[in-house]
């Protein structure tokens, strides 16, 4: 007796090419190589966070523009194919402005007029930084902002969790216009002295600050073209919550590898530890949380792919689980890796520590899970 | 065989079709969301006639050799017709030990005779076939079974006890594993596997009640019981090699199976429909939104399993855990069923206190009923504790 | 390193008394005595569900008017006289109309004239069986009732989960009279034929009926005097809820004991099974739950005691608490158990199966965890 | 004395007054929410001058004797102190190794000189007390420490080391597990406990930063250290004994504290305000209804804790398992800590990412603070695992 079979009559695709294979396995290989662990703890005080030397191999790899069209300079290929990178760099930890750049090109890409994309998108397959600045407080359901373009085109307020502020020469900012919602850019020489004050994040892998943009003036042409700014807001956010996740998957992966060699190396009562199912059985359900989300990912990545960059319900939705469910996996894994660990777990020497502390922080980007339940639960349920 | 895709929407049609014409009308008695499920002699009646319907249809066995009774053609066919059995929620295709296990298995490992004598039968519905693995007292240790069979000039002499068979009563043959020489150096090595007939004197099966108060089971009972020598499959000492492949088939969406159709599933869409229909505090309790928050989480664990199926076919997706996918897909999908179903049972308000004879239950108890059902996969084939050892040592490589 | 202590400042009253002490003891030798595992098996398809002579026996112990006034012949004990001897019962599976019985009285205290007190307490203390029908369907959340009584007091509609009623002598029902809710009483002999349609239950210990009241005529002083029906209701509902989950925890506690015995007895593998922690690991969730149960059944039964009677804002998160304790903790064990003895737990001969039906009745009765959760929020967090 | 109800609470209004007045200001830096957390001068220099102004009040060791510092009043009055402490969310009173285990272990066991030289710097907060129990290699394993301690004259010399050393750097004392005799017949009989100092020639303590990023606890190494002979406490062998009712008195809050107040709780009340103050979707997330149910699930749980904490108290309804409730309370609540904590760093949206040094972080980031700090708990005193053991095999009955 035993055998549960799930219908299949619907489609759930999943494909993964020879060219993704190429790109994951380079990425693991150069993530492996410039994002040690050590090099990960050198890192951890350092006012950017990463090293540009780093930055410009990556650069060279041509990762900054593989989601770029190639009128600009990149690969033309789709958010499928950043995926296998940010995963990763999850994997090893790697702290780069991958991800921020990766949002702004998308959105410009999206929102900017051809003149505004020849303007910025080349500089950006190049290696210039660019980031996000949507954010005007903790509530990232909110559906409106309260930072202000004036008629007379000055900025006023400030934005909060600007990833990567403090080395990025473009900032994509989420303001209002006339009554309505506009993204504008603004340059980092425009920002005034001090404007921008770093987090203090739980994730010292990471960086982000609040900058204020009050007083900055804009030319004209730096408010971006596109008056749907809802919807475009909500792609970015979605692809936003996916490449999380996907960086999430990877972290969660490695974090288990740590603590199965724990588990198998440190003895208590004269056996290895793992032998016990109090350890043995949440490992498992730490790994079948990762592979659910995994599988999430790559289908999203799928859907991204025949979508075209079009996002409809069905890749709405596998954004949103897969974010879900990539929070659940990392936030099991983190909080037993310490547990886990016993006394040394609760060391800050420990390398469970990065990971309980990139848990908090990876839920909390484009959406914690009830965030996305709530989401998912008029498109599954109506 | 033509398999391109315009073909294939045409069989899909084809069969949509036919499925819309024959499938049985509601027999006004409880049918069997499993195969193990087949309690009484009305239902029985029942699904022999509509297996036999669908095979004769040309919609069984498919991909099984057309010299043996089946259609010789490629299995995307046969899974074509699957889906849409599940899709047109028809009744179980119920001799899923012949279908699913012994068949494939004598169709892979048997003799050219042994092929001529049993493949055809078990299609038809002819020859009901029961399993003979687990024993009373050896619950989750296949490989200690005690029940001995000694050789007798032309015969087998079987002593012993086997439990969980499933369709025993009805049983026409078995596969049977019993020790041929408790002396083997393992014993592993000891075990031997036959094609035994259940007529035959000195077998005796008694129904065993379960705990949905229903029958479906038995234990198996050889008491000096004789079987014709040929009945041994391969040699004596291969019984554990045999048994562990058919348990493959068991385990696998992709082995030989003449259908892998063998259950109604109850899915998270039944429980949408479920939760829509009850009253709560006056409201559809669809709208509750902690309902829906819980609804949320069942249909993305449903859906990663579903993805889990599609992902452990693309093996550069599976580098990290090569072995995880394929050895928790069964504990993720019982559990998970289990969970579903007792949520489903809590849901009800004062109805969830009904049970199946109750013409006001609702959807006549299938939660309950399929709840408590659920534990033969939370149990059988290796508890979910046990499975959970396997996956921790083999995918993870954990210690023992 | 390692303790943490809860503040204690607020008054968390549990007493038990003498008194009290008594009744426990003497139920649970009474229960013992008369509903061991094979005469509750014996019951199970009899038609009343109790055996004449135990319920004999329990009125001469003066139960059935231990919560009813001296006045009426009972011994003028509250609720939490009651609590010890259901909490046995439970322990055994013992069924009794008890239950039904103290719920009629209770109302009857409540809602009845003295006259209409006099005229059916005293038959109560000397074991005539009552039940209540509140029920229209299966929603105990909806706080209105279609059935009707007519100006002329005929009655229309029927009645759901009338426990007991294959017994009952008198049926306090729920109606709608003149355009608002009363309580009316019907004698059985008022019943047509038919009228009483057994429900199929889950749990096969328990008895219980769908009800046709139409075309009763009742008299004038069938009509309980109170018209202040809904909070009459709600109190009954709170006590309903309490009795069942003192119930539900000794039935739990008989649960684990059943687990707690076979994991000590069989062996796999060369060890009892109790010595996987995948098993006793989660027997100590249950023994937690079960304990918290008890407590927080005792602790209403104290604020009971501590109310004379009178339900406040305590009281009634502290048996909304109590029913969605004693719900989780049995629901938990009945399953375990059933799990847990392996093959065995999948047959009907297996005792597991007596005590995961329960669960699934169990949590019905008065509103299951999530309803009373439900309830709490407002008492809570306003 | 006095302990009627009226006098009592007088006494609790005259606390609660002179605590009104006497609770210092916030200091700008962040308090230890529990004695594990001090890590700094700054903080250290904060409680010690708190606590001794609590002494100097009255208000800490009130039922120690009268000739050693204390108050020799009814514990009943210490209690109410420590109830309005909690009230108040006064400043933690912090040397709880000596007020709650050194203490009261003197108290019982100790000799007249033990007492008069020790009770008073404890409850003054002039002699910070540190533990030495635990090793690097037998965390959860006591029985099994290697420290070795050797008479030598009228000294014993001391070598090996102690890890999880709570104020280890500031510490003037350590109540020290060691082996006097490796060749004893078990290894708990080879086992002596010492009251030693630290500032003896050979020990070192090396601060172990932790998870939160602070200090807090260290590793103190003894490298032929000399004490006294004289700081052996009982005789040599007994060590195991008074470890064991030093740790009676961390698990029961019924021990001879001189407060059993050691901790600022975070509470269920805590998180509602929390979920009154962060908006999500433009709103308080506490009208979320997925939210509200969780918090009430909470609270449930945390009155769970405190029911059976006063049901314990009750021995004729604690027939069933006498032990559980003494061996469950520290897993019950240090895990619901967790959840709760963990729960709470996921409500708050993005601030959720913020830290204790940021000023926009919620409640300077007290839950995430509290959450990591919340493993010591889990951890330390024994696992969550092995205290699940414990509860299993001695309350449950269940086989090792």
């Amino acid at each position: 007796m035993g055998f549960v079979r799930y219908e299949e009559n619907k489609s759930y695709s999943m494909r993964f090419s020879e060219e993704q294979k190429m790109i994951l396995e380079s990425a693991r290989s150069f993530c492996q190589d410039t994002s040690s662990i050590e090099q990960v703890r050198k890192l951890l005080e350092s006012a950017q966070g990463y090293e540009d030397n780093v930055w410009q191999q990556l650069v060279e790899l041509g990762w900054t523009g593989i989601a770029i069209a190639e009128a600009f300079g990149g690969s033309e290929l789709g958010i499928e194919a950043v995926v296998p990178i940010v995963e990763s760099m999850g994997r090893n930890l790697s702290a780069t402005p991958f991800i921020s750049c990766t949002l702004a090109a998308q959105l410009l890409l999206r929102a900017a007029s051809p003149e505004q994309q020849q303007r910025w998108l080349p500089k950006m397959v190049e290696g210039q930084i660019a980031t996000l600045a949507l954010l005007d407080n903790e509530d990232w359901g909110a559906d409106n902002t309260t930072h202000q373009l004036s008629d007379d085109l000055v900025l006023t307020g400030e934005k909060w969790f600007v990833d990567d502020a403090a080395t990025a020469e473009l900032f994509i900012i989420l303001t209002q216009y006339q009554g309505s919602a506009r993204f504008v850019l603004v340059e980092r020489n425009q920002l005034s002295e001090g404007a921008i004050k770093a987090h203090a994040l739980i994730d010292e892998t990471k960086r982000s600050a609040k900058v204020d943009f009050t007083g900055v003036t804009v030319s004209a042409d730096a408010v971006l073209a596109a008056d749907n700014v809802e919807a475009i807001l909500a792609d970015i956010k979605l692809i936003g919550a996916l490449l999380t996740a996907a960086e999430a998957v990877g972290t969660t992966s490695s974090c288990l590898n740590l603590v199965v060699d724990y588990l198998n190396t440190r003895k208590q009562f004269g056996k290895p530890i793992g032998s016990f199912q109090a350890l043995k059985h949440p490992s498992v359900d730490i790994l079948i949380k990762l592979e659910g989300a995994r599988s999430q990912v790559y289908h999203a990545a799928t859907l991204f792919e025949e979508g075209k960059g079009e996002i409809e319900r069905d890749l709405e939705i596998a954004c949103r689980m897969a974010k879900a469910s990539a929070n659940d996996a990392l936030l099991m894994a983190g909080d037993r890796a310490v547990q886990f660990h016993g006394g040394m777990g609760f060391t800050y020497e420990c390398d469970a520590q990065l990971y309980i502390r990139r848990a908090q922080w990876s839920q909390q980007q484009f959406g914690d899970s009830a965030h996305h339940r709530k989401r998912l639960a008029p498109l599954l349920l109506n | 065989m033509n398999t391109d895709p315009d073909t294939l929407a045409a069989f899909r049609q084809e069969v949509s079709a036919w499925l819309e014409d024959n499938i049985p009308e509601d027999p006004g008695f409880l049918l069997p969301l499993t195969f193990m499920e087949v309690g009484t002699d009305e239902q029985l009646a029942f699904l022999v006639a509509w297996q036999r319907k669908v095979y004769e249809a040309g919609y069984l066995g498919m991909s099984w050799p057309q010299e043996y009774g089946g259609r010789g053609m490629p299995k995307v066919y046969q899974d074509i017709v699957d889906e849409e059995l599940a899709n047109h929620k028809a009744p179980i295709i119920f001799n899923t030990i012949g279908l699913g296990w012994a068949g494939p298995l004598i169709l892979e490992m048997g003799t050219e005779a042994e092929k001529q004598k049993y493949i055809k039968g078990i299609l038809t519905a002819e020859d009901i076939w029961c399993q003979g693995f687990s024993e009373p007292d050896h619950g989750s240790d296949l490989g200690n079974a005690q029940t001995r069979a000694v050789r007798d000039g032309d015969e087998y002499v079987i002593n012993g006890s086997k439990i969980w068979t499933t369709h025993g009563p009805y049983g026409k043959y078995m596969i049977l594993l019993a020790r041929t020489n408790p002396e083997a150096k393992s014993k592993y090595a000891g075990l031997s596997f036959f094609l035994s007939p259940m007529q035959a004197p000195g077998i005796t099966t008694s129904p065993i009640q379960k705990i949905t108060g229903e029958y479906g089971f038995a234990q198996t009972f050889f008491d000096d019981a004789r079987i014709p020598a040929e009945c041994l499959m391969g040699e004596e000492g291969e019984g554990w090699k045999l048994a562990m492949r058919t348990l493959e088939y068991e385990r696998s969406v992709e082995g030989g199976q003449a259908t892998s159709y063998c259950l109604t599933s109850i899915s998270s869409d039944d429980l949408i429909e479920t939760c829509r229909s009850i009253q709560r505090d006056g409201k559809p309790l669809l709208e509750d939104p902690v309902v829906q928050d819980q609804l949320v989480q069942f249909i993305l664990e449903e859906k990663n399993l579903q993805l889990n199926n599609t992902r452990g076919k693309l093996p550069d997706l599976c580098t990290d855990y090569p072995l995880s996918l394929m050895l928790s897909g069964k504990l993720e999908a019982t559990e998970l069923c289990r969970r579903m179903r007792q949520y489903a049972v809590s849901l009800q308000g004062a109805k969830g206190g009904l049970y199946i004879h109750d013409n006001d239950a609702l959807d006549g108890a299938i939660w309950q009923h399929g709840y408590f059902n659920n534990f033969s996969a939370t149990i059988g084939g290796g508890t979910s504790q046990v499975q959970t050892n396997i996956i921790a040592e083999h995918a993870l490589g954990l210690p023992k």
